[in-house]
C-alpha cells in the first residue's frame, strides 16, 4: 500500500512540470503563425509520420544509441583509468594538468578535422568526437574522487597488504564511486550533444543527422519532433542512470542516510 | 564530496603566502608537460604520420600565431569572443545559483523539477541555432542564448549538488542560535555549496567557451569561431590551427584564473588543507 | 524504582521552575518500521539548575535534548519553557551538540565562528568584541582567534562550541555529550570549566553524557533514563559539597556511593529494554 | 534595419542593408561590387555578414536580420516547396558549362581505377550536405554517363576536409569546388566529371534571394539591390584578375591557389531552364514530394 | 622517573623478545616548521604480552604506533620485529585505527570487511568462511554479517574492526585509541573482550589509549610517555591477577596505587613539556 502510495507520487512528481509545459507550449502556440514555431499539436502529430512509420528508428535512431554507447563506454574506461592514475600522483597531475585544460577548451567541431585526418569519416570518427567530450566530467571527477580517499581506509590497506588490482577495485576505485557515478551522469548528458554534433559531419544517417537534416531543408515540424525525441532519449538514459546509481552506490546513500541521523 | 569537511587536519602552520608557492611549485612540471605535448604535435607530421598539409608541424602554426598576434582584426575577434563568453557565462552563473538554490532549498520543488532537468539538459545548443537566430538574428545575442543554455545546465546541477550536501548538524546549531532562512542560506548552505559551485564554473567556463566558438563559426556572429570559419573555408589550415590554438590557451587561462579563485574562496576546504599540509 | 531518590524530589518541588517537561513521547516514523525513542518522559528543571542526563546507548538522550531544544516536535506530550510551549529553538538557549566537529563552521575562523550568533542578536560591534574575547579567555584558548576550527585539536575544537555557547549568554544551555571524545586530562578540565561557569554565571544547564562519574562527578540532580522506549528511571539529588575537584571528590566516599547507585539503575535499565519496535 | 517608408535608417540618402552570404569565392561579385562603388551608387551600404549556408541564411532572411542573402538555388527550392515566401532576385553564380573546366567536378584520388563517373556505381562519394546540389548533380553526372545512381553511397564532408580524405582515399570520389577542386588537383587528386556541365547546360548555381514581404514593402530597395548586384557581376565575369585580388579581402585563400584556380561564371542572368532542370531532378531523386514550379521561386 | 619501576624491567628483560624499538626519533617535516613529535623511544615487547601505551594528548602515541606499523618511516632509530627491521607494513601484523569509524570499508557488508584481508593472504574460502565466522562470534556479532557497517552503532563498528584484527590471525596486535568514542558501558564490554581474546589466542598486544584506568585495568605493563618531544617517562609492570573484572578490579586497593602512580607520572610529564618546536 505504501509502497503504492510512494510510486504514484513519483510517477506524479516526473510527470507534473512536463505536463504543465506542455499544455503551455500547446495554448501558446495553438494559432501561431511562425513558420520556426509550429503549433504543438502540429508537432505531435507529425511524430507518427516522421519516427513510427518510417524505419528512422532502426536507421537512424539505432546506429545513433550505438555510437553513443561507444563513445560513452570508451571515455568510461579512459577516463576512470586515467583519472585513477592522475589522482594518485601529483607530480603526473602538475604535469598533465595544463595538457588537459588545453584540449578540453578545443571546440568538438574544430577537432573534427583532426579526427578524421587520423580516424577516417566512418563510425569511429563519431564515436571519437563523442568521446571526447564525455571524457572530461569522468575524467575531472575521477581525479577529484581519488585524491579524497581517506587516508585512515589507505592506512588499513597497507596493513592488511591490500595492494595491485585489489587495492585498485577494493579502495580506489570503489572509494570514488560516488563522484565517479557523479562524473557520468554528466558525461551521458554531454554524449548526447557530442551525438549530435558527430553527426553534422561526414554522416549519412542518425538522429542528431536527421535533426540536422531536417533543419537544412526547412522541415521545421518535422525538426521540432526530433527535438522532442533527443530530450526524450537524454530523460530515459538519465533514468537508467539512476537506476544503475541506486543499484552501484546503495551503500554509499545509506551512510549518507546514516551520517544524517536517519533524517533525509 | 561527503562532509569531508568536518576531519580535523593537523595542519596549523601558517597560510600566508602559500598558494603563491604552491601555484610556483607546480607551474614547472606543467610546463615541461606542455612542452612535451608541443614536441608530440611536432613530431606526428614531421614524422609523416599525417600529411603536414592537414596537420602542419607546431612551429608553422607558431609562425601563424605570431602572424595573427600582429593583425588588428585578430585582437578584435579574441576581444568579441572574450565578452560574450564572459557576459553569457555570468549571466549563466547568476542564473545557475539563483534556481539552484531556490530548487535546492525546496524538496518539493526539486522533485517536480528532476524529470523536466533531465529532459532539457541534453538538448543540443546547436539545435537551437535556428531558433537563436530568427529570434536574436546573428548577433551577440543568438551566441549569449546558446551560451547561456549550455552553460546554465552544468552549474545548475553542481548547485543541487552541493545544496543537497549541508551538514543537518551544522543547520541545526544554527537554528539553536536564532538564525532565520535566509542567515542559514548565507552562512551555511552558501559556504557549503560554494566549493560544489566553485567546480561548476569551471566546468561551465570551458563548456561556455566552446558554445560561443561553435555559435560564432554556426551562425557567422563576430569572434574566433568566425574567423575559424574563414580560414576553414579559404583553406588556411595553419592560420586555422593557429586559432584553435588561441582558443585552446583561452582554456588553460580560464582554468588558471578559476584555480586562483578557489584557492581564494576554499582556504578553508579539506582538499586545499591537504594540499597545503601534505 | 529506588523510591527513596524518587521521593526526595516529589517532596521538596523546586520553586521556579523553567523548564517543565511533561510526558514527552517521540516516535520516529521510518520507512516500514518506526520506534517508538522516548515513552514518557516528565521532569522540571529549576532556574540555576544542573541537572546530568545518563542512560545507556540509543536510550533517546538526544532525542529528548533536540525536543527541548525545539528541533525535533514530540509526538504527544509538551516541553514548557519559561511558561511557553516550545516550538522552535526559543531564543536565549544555547546548544552544545554531540558532533562538535559538525557544528563548527570550517569556513569561518574561530573568532567568527563565535561572534555569529551574536550577530544575529544585534549586538553592537564593541560589545560582541568584549563577549568574544571573554568567552574564548574562559575556555583558555586567547590565542587562537584567528585560526579555523580544523586548525585546532579536538579538544580544543569543543571548547569552541562551548564558548560559542558561552558568549551568547544564555538562560539555558543543553549540552549533548560534549567531552565523548576528548582525553582524560582534557576532560577532567572540561569538566572543571562547566562547573565553575555554572557556578559564576548562574546559567541553567541541562548536561547529556554516558559518563556516570562525570554525571555524578558535574550535576546537583542526575536523571537517569531507562534505555528504549524510555521513561525517567531514577531522579537522584548529588549532595557533594559545591566546590569539588578532580582528585579528592572523586575519591571520596560519598561518590563512589552514588556513582554506585547510578550504576546500577543504569544495569537494570538495561536489563528492562521493552519492545521498542513497533512493527 | 531598413525601411522604404523613409525611417531614421535611411539617413542621408543611404540605406543600410545586411546582407548574408558564405565567405567563399562564389559571393566574389558582391565584395568587388562594394569595393567599386557599385552599390554606393545606388544609395546602398551593405554590411556582409558571414554564414555558414543556407541552415543559418534562409532563418536570417525570414527573420528579418538580413535584407538578402546569398544560397544556392537547390536549398531555395527546398524552402519553396516548404511554403517559405522566398524570392529570388539575381544570378548568385553559374557553371562555366565547359567540360573538365568548371570551377568544381567529381575528384577521385590519383591511383584510382575509376575514370568515368559511370564506375562510381556502388562507391562512396563525398558532398558538402547531403540532399542539395552536390548529389543532386553527382547523380545527374553518373545518370548521364550510364551508371546507376541509386546505388551510390554519399557522404557528407565539408570542402576543406575532402582533399585530406580523397588523398587518404577515405572516399572513393568527392564533388569539390574551388579553392580546394586546385588544392585537391596539386595533391594529385583526377578529375572525372563535371557535374554542374553534366546536369544543366549553363546552370546557374546560386542566387541572391530575399522574402516576398520584402519585395512588396521595399520595391525600391529590392530594385537598386538587385541592379548594383547585377553590375557588380558582370564587373566581375569582365574582370576576374580583380576577382581574384578581391577573394583575398575576405577569405584566407593562399594567393598561389587564388591566381590558378578557376571561376566559376557570374552571367548576371537566372538561366530558367536550367534551374526547372534542376527542380526535375530533385523530384526524380525525392528531395521534394511534388513538382515545384521554380516560377514562383524566381524573378 | 620512577627508578623502582625501571629497575624491575631492567633487572627482568623479556626472554623472547618480539619487539624492539630502539632509539626512534620522529620529526615532521612541515613547511616553515617542524615537530619533533618523539624525541627517542627504546623498549621490547615480549612475545605474547600486553602493553598499554599511556601518554598525553599529542604525546606522539599514535606516531609511534605508525612507526611500527611500517606507516612512517622514523627519522632515526629502527624498529625491529621478530628480528626484521621495519621499513613497511610487515607481514602478520593487525592494526586497529583510533578512528574506527574511517577505518572500515563502507561499501562491503561486515562479512567481506572481515574477509577481505584474508582474501589477500590467499586462504581457501572454507577456511575463510571459518575465520570469519569465528572472529563476529568472538565479539559478538552474529548476526550482522549482512549489515553495512554504517548500519551498526559505534561501539558494533569497534568490535567489526577488532574482528577483522583477530581474524586475520596476527602475531602482532596494534591497537590505537580504540575505544575513544564509546559510551562507558560498551567500552567496558569491549576491554573485558580484548582481555579474553588476549588470552585465549596469546597475541602480543600494544594498546595505545589515553585513559589511565583503562591502561592499568587492561595490560600486563603500562608504558609511560612523556608529553612532546616524547621519551619512555616510565615503564610500570600491572601485578594485578590475571582474572579481572569491571567491578571487584576496579576498586581493588592495588589498582588504585597503580593508577595513582601512573597519573602523577602523567601529571609530571605534561609539566615537563620541552621545547617541541623546532624554527
Ligand atoms: N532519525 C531517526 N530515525 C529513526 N530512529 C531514530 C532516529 N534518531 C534516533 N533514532 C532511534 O531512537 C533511539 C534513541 O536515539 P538517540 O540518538 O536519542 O539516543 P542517545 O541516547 O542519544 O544515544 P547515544 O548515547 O548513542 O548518543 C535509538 O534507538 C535510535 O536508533
Ligand atoms: N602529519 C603531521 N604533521 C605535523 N605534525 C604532526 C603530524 N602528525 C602529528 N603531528 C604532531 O606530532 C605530535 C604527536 O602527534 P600524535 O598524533 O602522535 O599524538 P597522540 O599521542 O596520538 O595524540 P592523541 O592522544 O591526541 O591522539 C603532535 O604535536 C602533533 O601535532
Ligand atoms: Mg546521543
Ligand atoms: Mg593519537
Amino acid at each position: 500500500m505504501r509502497l503504492a502510495g510512494r510510486v504514484t507520487r513519483a510517477v506524479a512528481a516526473a510527470l507534473a512540470l512536463p505536463a504543465a509545459l506542455l499544455a503551455l507550449w500547446w495554448i501558446l502556440t495553438a494559432d501561431s503563425e511562425s513558420y520556426y514555431l509550429p503549433p504543438l499539436s502540429e508537432i505531435l502529430a507529425a511524430v507518427d509520420d516522421v519516427w513510427l512509420r518510417t524505419d528512422r528508428l532502426s536507421v537512424d535512431v539505432l546506429p545513433s544509441l550505438l555510437r553513443l554507447f561507444g563513445g560513452f563506454l570508451l571515455a568510461v574506461a579512459l577516463g576512470v583509468s586515467l583519472g585513477v592514475a592522475i589522482g594518485s600522483s601529483r607530480r603526473l597531475r602538475a604535469f598533465c594538468e595544463p595538457v588537459l585544460e588545453f584540449l578540453r577548451a578545443i571546440p568538438p567541431p574544430v577537432l573534427v578535422p583532426v579526427l578524421m585526418l587520423f580516424a577516417g569519416i566512418g563510425d569511429t570518427m563519431k564515436v571519437l568526437v563523442i568521446l571526447s567530450g564525455c571524457l572530461w566530467p569522468i575524467l575531472l571527477n575521477t581525479v577529484e574522487g581519488v585524491r579524497a580517499v581517506d587516508e585512515v581506509l589507505v592506512e588499513t590497506s597497507r596493513c592488511y597488504a591490500l595492494r595491485g588490482p585489489a587495492r585498485l577495485w577494493h579502495l580506489v576505485i570503489r572509494s570514488a564511486s560516488p563522484q565517479i557515478v557523479t562524473g557520468l551522469r554528466q558525461g551521458l548528458s554531454i554524449g548526447i550533444i557530442l551525438m549530435v554534433i558527430s553527426e553534422m559531419f561526414a554522416a549519412s544517417n542518425g538522429l542528431g543527422f536527421s535533426i540536422i537534416q531536417f533543419q537544412r531543408t526547412f522541415a521545421v515540424t518535422e525538426m521540432w519532433t526530433g527535438i522532442l525525441l533527443l530530450g526524450l532519449l537524454g530523460f530515459l538514459l538519465a533514468t537508467l542512470m539512476r537506476v544503475f546509481e541506486r543499484r552501484v552506490l546503495s551503500w554509499y546513500f545509506g551512510l549518507r542516510q546514516a551520517q544524517r541521523g536517519g533524517s533525509r | 564530496m561527503t562532509s569531508a569537511a568536518t576531519r580535523a587536519a593537523p595542519a596549523r602552520s601558517s597560510r600566508a603566502g602559500k598558494a603563491g608557492r604552491l601555484t610556483a611549485g607546480n607551474a614547472l612540471p606543467g610546463v615541461a608537460g606542455f612542452a612535451a605535448f608541443l614536441a608530440s604535435l611536432e613530431a606526428v607530421p614531421r614524422i609523416g604520420l599525417v600529411s603536414p598539409d592537414y596537420l602542419p608541424p607546431i612551429s608553422r602554426i607558431g609562425t601563424a600565431l605570431v602572424e595573427l598576434a600582429g593583425e588588428a582584426g585578430f585582437w578584435t575577434a579574441l576581444g568579441d569572443t572574450v565578452r560574450g563568453w564572459f557576459v553569457g557565462l555570468s549571466i549563466a552563473v547568476i542564473l545557475g545559483i539563483t534556481v539552484g538554490f531556490v530548487i535546492g532549498t525546496l524538496p518539493v520543488l526539486r522533485e517536480f523539477t528532476a524529470s523536466t532537468i533531465e529532459f532539457l539538459r541534453p538538448i543540443p545548443s546547436v539545435a537551437l541555432i535556428p531558433l537563436a537566430v530568427l529570434v536574436f538574428g546573428t548577433d551577440l545575442r543568438s551566441v549569449l542564448l546558446l551560451v547561456v543554455y549550455a552553460s546554465f545546465w552544468q552549474i545548475l546541477v553542481q548547485v543541487l549538488y552541493g545544496v543537497q550536501d549541508v551538514d543537518p548538524v551544522a543547520t541545526e546549531t544554527a537554528r539553536t542560535f536564532g538564525l532565520g532562512r535566509w542567515a542559514r542560506t548565507r552562512h551555511v548552505t552558501w559556504p557549503t555549496a560554494l566549493p560544489y559551485v566553485l567546480t561548476g564554473v569551471r566546468l561551465a567556463a570551458a563548456v561556455a567557451l566552446i558554445l560561443a566558438i561553435t555559435a560564432e563559426l554556426v551562425i557567422g556572429a563576430p569572434g574566433l569561431g568566425n574567423e575559424i570559419g574563414v580560414a576553414q573555408s579559404g583553406g588556411a589550415v595553419a592560420r586555422m590551427y593557429a586559432l584553435v590554438v588561441v582558443t585552446g590557451l583561452l582554456g588553460v587561462a580560464v582554468n588558471l584564473l578559476a584555480r586562483r579563485l578557489e584557492r581564494w574562496l576554499l582556504s578553508w576546504h579539506p582538499s586545499l588543507r591537504r594540499e597545503v599540509a601534505a | 524504582m529506588s523510591a527513596m531518590s524518587q521521593t526526595r524530589t516529589a517532596a521538596g518541588p523546586r520553586t521556579d521552575v523553567l523548564l517543565d517537561v511533561r510526558g514527552v513521547r517521540k516516535v520516529y516514523e521510518g520507512r516500514g518500521r518506526s520506534v517508538e525513542a522516548v515513552r514518557d518522559l516528565t521532569f522540571t528543571v529549576a532556574r540555576g539548575d544542573l541537572v546530568c542526563v545518563v542512560g545507556p546507548s540509543g536510550a533517546g538522550k538526544t532525542t529528548l535534548l533536540k525536543c527541548i531544544a525545539g528541533l525535533l516536535a514530540p509526538t504527544s506530550g509538551e516541553v514548557v519553557l519559561e511558561g511557553e510551549s516550545v516550538d522552535g529553538p526559543p531564543p536565549g538557549m544555547a546548544v552544545v551538540f554531540q558532533e562538535y566537529g559538525r557544528s563548527l563552521f570550517p569556513w569561518m575562523t574561530v573568532r567568527k565562528n563565535v561572534e555569529l550568533p551574536l550577530k544575529q542578536k544585534k549586538l553592537p560591534k564593541a560589545r560582541r568584541a568584549e563577549l568574544v574575547h571573554q568567552a574564548l579567555s574562559a575556555v583558555g584558548l586567547d590565542d587562537v582567534h584567528g585560526a579555523y576550527p580544523w586548525q585546532l585539536s579536538g579538544g580544543m575544537q569543543q571548547r569552541v562550541a562551548i564558548a560559542r555557547a558561552i558568549a551568547y549568554e544564555p538562560h539555558i544551555l543543553l549540552m549533548d555529550e560534549p567531552f565523548a571524545a576528548v582525553d582524560a586530562q582534557t576532560r577532567a578540565d572540561l569538566e572543571d570549566l562547566v562547573r565553575s561557569l555554572w557556578q559564576r554565571l548562574g546559567v541553567t544547564t541541562l548536561f547529556v553524557t554516558h559518563d556516570i562519574d562525570e554525571a555524578v562527578y558535574l550535576g546537583q540532580r542526575v536523571l537517569v533514563l531507562s534505555s528504549s522506549p524510555t521513561v525517567v528511571l531514577d531522579d537522584v539529588t548529588i549532595d557533594l559539597p559545591a566546590q569539588r575537584d578532580q582528585l579528592t571528590t572523586r575519591s571520596s566516599t560519598r561518590f563512589t556511593e552514588l556513582r554506585g547507585h547510578v550504576f546500577e539503575q543504569i544495569q537494570r535499565a538495561k536489563q528492562r529494554s521493552g519492545a521498542s519496535v513497533v512493527e | 534595419t531598413s525601411d522604404d517608408a523613409g525611417s531614421g535608417a535611411q539617413a542621408g540618402g543611404t540605406t543600410k542593408v545586411k546582407v548574408g552570404a558564405i565567405p567563399i569565392v562564389d559571393v566574389a561579385p558582391l565584395h568587388l561590387g562594394i569595393e567599386k562603388g557599385f552599390f554606393a551608387e545606388q544609395n546602398i551600404e551593405v554590411e556582409v555578414v558571414n554564414t555558414t549556408g543556407g541552415a543559418a541564411a534562409v532563418p536570417g532572411v525570414v527573420s528579418g536580420e538580413f535584407d538578402f542573402a546569398f544560397g544556392n538555388v537547390v536549398s531555395l527550392i527546398v524552402a519553396r516547396s516548404q511554403k517559405l515566401p522566398l524570392k529570388a532576385i539575381a544570378e548568385g553564380n553559374s557553371s562555366t558549362g565547359q567540360q573538365g573546366k568548371d570551377f568544381g567536378g567529381i575528384v577521385v584520388p590519383k591511383d584510382s581505377p575509376i575514370t568515368t563517373a559511370a564506375q562510381l556505381t556502388g562507391k562512396t562519394v563525398a558532398v558538402n550536405n547531403l540532399k542539395n546540389i552536390g548529389d543532386t548533380t553527382v547523380r545527374a553526372s553518373i545518370r548521364k554517363a550510364g551508371g546507376d545512381p541509386s546505388s551510390v553511397k554519399f557522404v557528407e564532408l565539408p570542402f576543406p576536409d575532402m582533399p585530406a580524405a580523397v588523398d587518404a582515399k577515405r572516399v572513393d570520389a568527392a564533388w569539390i569546388v574551388e579553392p580546394f577542386f586546385t588544392v585537391a588537383q596539386d595533391q594529385g587528386a583526377r578529375v572525372v566529371a563535371s557535374n554542374f556541365v553534366d546536369a544543366a547546360p549553363n546552370l546557374t548555381i546560386a542566387a541572391y534571394f530575399t522574402t516576398e514581404k520584402t519585395i512588396q514593402q521595399k520595391a525600391d530597395l529590392t530594385k537598386r539591390f538587385t541592379a548594383a548586384i547585377e553590375k557588380s557581376l558582370k564587373y566581375a565575369q569582365e574582370h576576374p584578375d580583380e576577382a581574384r585580388k578581391v577573394l583575398l579581402t575576405y577569405t584566407k585563400i593562399d594567393p598561389a591557389v587564388a591566381e590558378k584556380m578557376t571561376l566559376p561564371a557570374w552571367s548576371g542572368q537566372i538561366n530558367r531552364e536550367s534551374v526547372q532542370t534542376l527542380a526535375d531532378l530533385m523530384l526524380t531523386d525525392g528531395l521534394v514530394t511534388e513538382k515545384v514550379d521554380v516560377a514562383e521561386l524566381l524573378p
